[in-house]
């Protein structure tokens, strides 16, 4: 075991998949000799050489684009999106030929690539710097789109993510990458994809979210354990194909649930959730399904963004109207 | 050659005239009567294809579909040069190209009737199927050209797209990154002379297409894509060159669409019969066959027969096409990903049960 | 009152504003001289000129990027996307820039501006010329999404969304283009946008759709009725911003609501309706809210499309069993 | 000057030495001494500003800023023939382009504190905000010329773009979109020689950027961007072509990001000391001031009493954004439509709410 931050534990997972599996290669804007903005993919040239781990030319929608090419070919490319932000040059190569490739060959091609991408808000930045559209990757079909919200959870799903034959879309919460610390195995484990995990059981109400919200519902549940409300959390882990079964499980057992994230409110994950509950479990709802989501505004600048971003008492000003519903 | 039809002099490499005779002795290939004669048959089948492909879907018996014709030599000489390692990355409109891959026409039948099991290619070592989003497959050649050099593979990769594909972003960055990565990448354009109704002329102000590879430091030439000669010398030297290690080039293939855009297209609302017949005489197969027939290598008999044979042969791939097993509901999903999500086994499972209650109700 | 399909009623549209406004410019590919491959803009460049009516090169980012500059200059430009499936490239433009440019400049600058794109299957096509992705569009604050299913609407939709001062991204149900005829007013008039409509009442479900697929729910109604059951039909009409207030005012009294559209299942519009309907309308709910979307795949082409597409019989089925819950 | 420094003989534009010399007599343009002291007290202020900016950045008091520090000539040429009705298409990097512009340090500081309201540049005419996607914003700028080619106006558009951004498919489809509209846009390269860590020999291969209009069939030069007086003259003939209906015009302007790409990257990561040496002995305004002080017409005096000067201004400025009013809930809303949706509205009472309830608790 190592005490990892999320950055360490995804240039660990990379490290890992480097050294095992000669396919795998790590290109995008900067990564290289930087070792990316966020310094994720630090020393990793150094180790495996510029033909495996390497900058490329400013051009998201070409990096994506190559990918596809080299999947094709049969390596494993793991691009990077320097913030999400910026990948939607790339949505034409996602959603065209990414999401297609094996659909349109009937399986001939596999679109064996990781497109990791660090997302949403809560660390002042620019503007382009702070959104989280993963909804957006979570409606096209042929995708799988993964969130982490701990050192090793990101190590075991990025892990996964390299091994899937599948295209996996990786965000990383950037406002989590060195903030939470955790003990983490040296060695390589994987963590399933498409599988949620009940953080704390609970028997008022469920909450489901991910990434950097994790934590902020954690804060809110000593809130609402001091006004002795009993709360589930659930970690969702991957936005698509989302775990119905465990979402639906712990509805029937609490009768309420909330959706915490942090993308825009409309057609967003928390709609998405709304609509599963009532087709898995309408019968046990003793409340409506609540979204505790991003107003349908761009994420304000700094100065502004603390409106947006949510925060452990929005959380439990929920939660606390939910329950009482 | 690059350095003689460098495309900032302006000068199209041509070998023969429209008449077939040689005029450029000094580039003329030494290709074998054997090889050329094959390479004629490959365009004249792709043309009694594309002819025969086009009255099926007037007999609404396939939908939509982009001829080739007026093209042909353009595949016809790719065909000669590019070997069974070597990668093919197609745009949609160089049929000869497919064929000369190992696709078949039962396959591309099979798409243009509307099924996706067309595009598995089956023969056809190291191809991509068909991309319809404009210039975007020029990008996965670029990256299919990366693993080549990773890999130190000796293979080159020809990338397909049209006049209109070089206004598109992808095309610019495709270049450049096949610049940087020195990726062995053939870029060929099909410059028909338009985009759908779009001419030419109002897609850049730049001189032709070649001279864009200047912008990014690869080598690039303009040829008369009806021209097989200058076509086969310009496609074999340039993958001399990306086998050599030199990187990518970019070959301008000047050529005429001279069907439609595809078969719901009616280019007489947007161009004149005077300048589809300037361009008639520049016939590829017109020319490659005066060629041969003043060399004694070909004659019109031999032609109007295996024409015949050819039709019979089209009509023969088109039916077993037509006759291909039914689409069944999990094709829909069969292929979605490798390892398939239960939600969509679900959908997969509702949709029958919905069937079996239409079945029940009639 | 004159007849008119879809396609003659877009070109009623454009041609009045045209007319009307100087600063009403129309291009994109092939929308010139050919007047569209749908011929949705014949006439208008030989009426107009080719400096307002005009076919620019091969690229959907330019097409939609110098849009903004022109609106930012004054102008506003409607620009034609030829098929939804080919805007991908512009997605880009239209997430950082059309839907932002307004909030940026804190409303100096205007994205006037309408993206039209036929959009939608059953008519068909090749890959990337059925797809229904009107969520993603829903899903980006900044954005209106309109979408017509009669050839009045389209004319009053259209004209609304010319004179919008924010941008408007205008989806044509391609299927019905010409399928449905209709007398349309000669002159001038507009239909709101963020207005539903309900074509006709009901007491025992709600159906909401929009685009080609009211008139698929309009053949399930007739089913419906031999088999008793009183269904309200909702006519959407804009995707954003939902008339929330129709929608509820519906469920209040039926107790039951179906979504009809013809995207992707997940994080589509049936579980934004999901959503609201559980926020609006949760103690009148007598059934879960459905969804009868398209599959979570890609669009098969035309020999397997018939699974997708949603049928007549399959609304009814979802009818019956929604009403039976 | 376009014929003669036609890009594909790779000869740079250059007026002045480092050592503020005149080598190119020809080319000296015509600039009063009264309009040059400005120009280089311009150039001055801004990096007086730049360097300030990188210390409040330090203190903690704004957040991320991108320096401009050794690039200010090419805003300072720019800002000479830039008029009022001209408009500027920013990217980031050229702060003596905003601030002559008529945006000013204040409004800069707001929106680097984050603060949207610094945005409106409210005394700036015909200006857009800042464009962080890089490139994306040279389709406005084509947008913009095609309107004022629609409107018979006579105005320019400067364009900033950097040269990693020229990699983008963006920076193709503005420039050939410009080119085949003929509109009046200069595009400026601000070829600084890194995109974040990213050398510039590793964006392209081309033989730099200039040579890219050649696919667009659009003048290009490459410039000396450290040398005023040949960025002045570029910019000034780029103009008139612009203004002559001759369509846009591709300036590569050579030169140094001395500082850090912003005020959270370290630059000795991945470049050398001995590289920025190198590059120090080229500074913009080190070489214009010695070609002022040889004609007299500048002392360092001078410059230390208005560098002095220029400090308190820049407080001045950014105590006044400091002080700035602060940011309302509304102002998350207000500026999303021109007209609100009603559920827009309904966000922000709720928020309100919340916000009331959490009042109470305290
Ligand atoms: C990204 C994209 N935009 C638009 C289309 C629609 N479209 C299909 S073919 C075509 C014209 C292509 O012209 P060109 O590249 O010259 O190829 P050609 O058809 O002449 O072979 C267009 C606009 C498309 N397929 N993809
Ligand atoms: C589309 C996009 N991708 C990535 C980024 C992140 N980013 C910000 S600046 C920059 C480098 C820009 O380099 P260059 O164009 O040379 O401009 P410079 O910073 O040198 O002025 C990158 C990659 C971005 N802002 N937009
Ligand atoms: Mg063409
Ligand atoms: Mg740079």
């Amino acid at each position: 075991m190592k005490v990892m931050n999320m950055v360490n534990a995804v240039n660990d997972a990379l490290d890992i998949k480097l050294a095992e599996d000669r396919n795998v290669i790590v290109y995008g804007e900067d990564v290289g000799v930087e070792g990316g903005v966020f310094r994720v993919t630090e020393g990793l040239q150094l180790k495996y050489g510029v033909e495996r781990v390497f900058d490329s030319p400013l051009a998201e929608s070409a990096i994506v684009g190559t990918a596809v090419g080299m999947a094709a070919a049969g390596l494993r490319p793991v691009v990077e999106m320097q913030f999400s932000g910026f990948a939607y040059p790339a949505l034409n190569q996602i959603i065209s030929h990414v999401s297609r490739l094996h659909n349109r060959s009937r399986g001939r091609f596999n679109m064996s690539m990781v497109i990791r991408m660090p997302y949403g808000g809560g660390i002042n930045a620019l503007e382009h710097h702070s959104e989280s559209m993963e909804a957006i990757y979570g409606h096209i079909p042929g995708l799988k789109v993964v969130i982490p919200s701990t050192p090793h959870d990101a190590k075991g799903l990025l892990i996964s993510a390299i091994e899937s034959n599948d295209p996996v879309i990786f965000m990383e919460p950037k406002r989590i990458y060195r903030a939470i610390k955790q003990e983490v195995a040296e060695e390589k484990f994987t963590v399933p994809i498409g599988k949620a995990k009940v953080i704390s059981t609970g028997t008022d109400v469920t909450v489901v979210a991910y990434g950097a919200l994790v934590r902020e519902v954690q804060k809110a549940m000593q809130m609402a354990k001091e006004a002795g409300i009993s709360v589930e959390l659930i970690d969702l882990r991957t936005i698509y194909p989302i775990d119905k079964e465990t979402i639906a499980a712990s509805v029937k057992k609490t009768g309420r649930i909330i959706t915490v994230a942090e993308g825009p409110t409309s057609f967003g994950i928390g709609a998405e959730i709304a609509a599963i509950i009532s087709e898995e479990a309408f019968l046990h709802l003793e409340a409506p399904p609540k979204r505790v989501t991003g107003f349908d505004t761009i994420v304000p600048l700094p100065k502004g963004e603390h409106f947006y971003m949510i925060s452990p008492e929005k959380i439990f000003y929920e939660i606390e109207r939910t329950v009482k519903y | 050659m690059f350095e003689e039809y460098n495309p900032i002099n302006e000068k199209i490499f041509r070998v023969i005239d429209n008449d077939g005779k040689v005029i450029n002795k000094k580039w003329m290939p030494e290709i074998s009567n054997e090889r050329l004669i094959k390479a004629y048959k490959d365009m004249l089948f792709a043309r009694t294809a594309d002819l025969q492909t086009v009255s099926y879907q007037r007999q609404g018996r396939i939908y939509t579909y982009p001829p080739n014709y007026g093209q042909e030599a353009i595949s016809g000489a790719t065909a000669m040069v590019m070997r069974n390692e070597d990668w093919l990355v197609p745009a949609f409109r160089e049929m000869g190209a497919y064929l000369a891959k190992g696709a078949t026409l039962k396959e591309l039948f099979l798409v243009f009737m509307g099924h996706e099991d067309g595009n598995v290619f089956k023969n056809a070592n190291n191809m991509l199927p068909t991309s319809v989003p404009i210039a975007s497959q020029l990008l996965h050649a670029a990256g299919i050209g990366y693993e080549i050099n990773y890999n130190k593979k000796e293979q080159v990769v020809y990338a397909f797209v049209g006049d209109g594909g070089t206004s598109e972003g992808d095309f610019h960055e495709a270049l450049n990154f096949a610049g940087v990565w020195k990726a062995p990448v053939i870029f060929i354009v099909q410059n028909n002379q338009y985009g759908i109704s779009t001419p030419f002329k109002m897609q850049t102000m730049s001189k032709g297409i070649a001279i864009k590879s200047i912008a990014y430091g690869i080598k690039g030439i303009q040829v008369d894509g009806n021209d097989i000669f200058a076509m086969y010398q310009a496609v074999k030297n340039a993958s001399e060159q990306a086998l050599a290690g030199n990187g990518p080039v970019l070959i301008e293939a000047v050529t005429y669409r001279k069907g439609a855009h595809t078969t719901s297209d009616d280019p007489t609302k947007y161009r004149t019969k005077e300048e589809e017949e300037a361009w008639d005489c520049t016939d590829p197969l017109k020319r490659l066959k005066a060629y041969l027939i003043s060399k004694k290598l070909w004659s019109q008999k031999e032609e109007d027969q295996l024409v015949e044979e050819y039709k019979l042969e089209v009509d023969r791939q088109f039916e077993e096409a037509e006759n291909y097993p039914a689409y069944k509901l999990e094709d829909v999903f069969k292929y979605m990903y490798d390892e398939m999500p239960e939600d969509l086994k679900k959908q997969q499972n509702e949709y029958e049960n919905f069937m079996k209650w239409k079945e029940a109700r009639k």
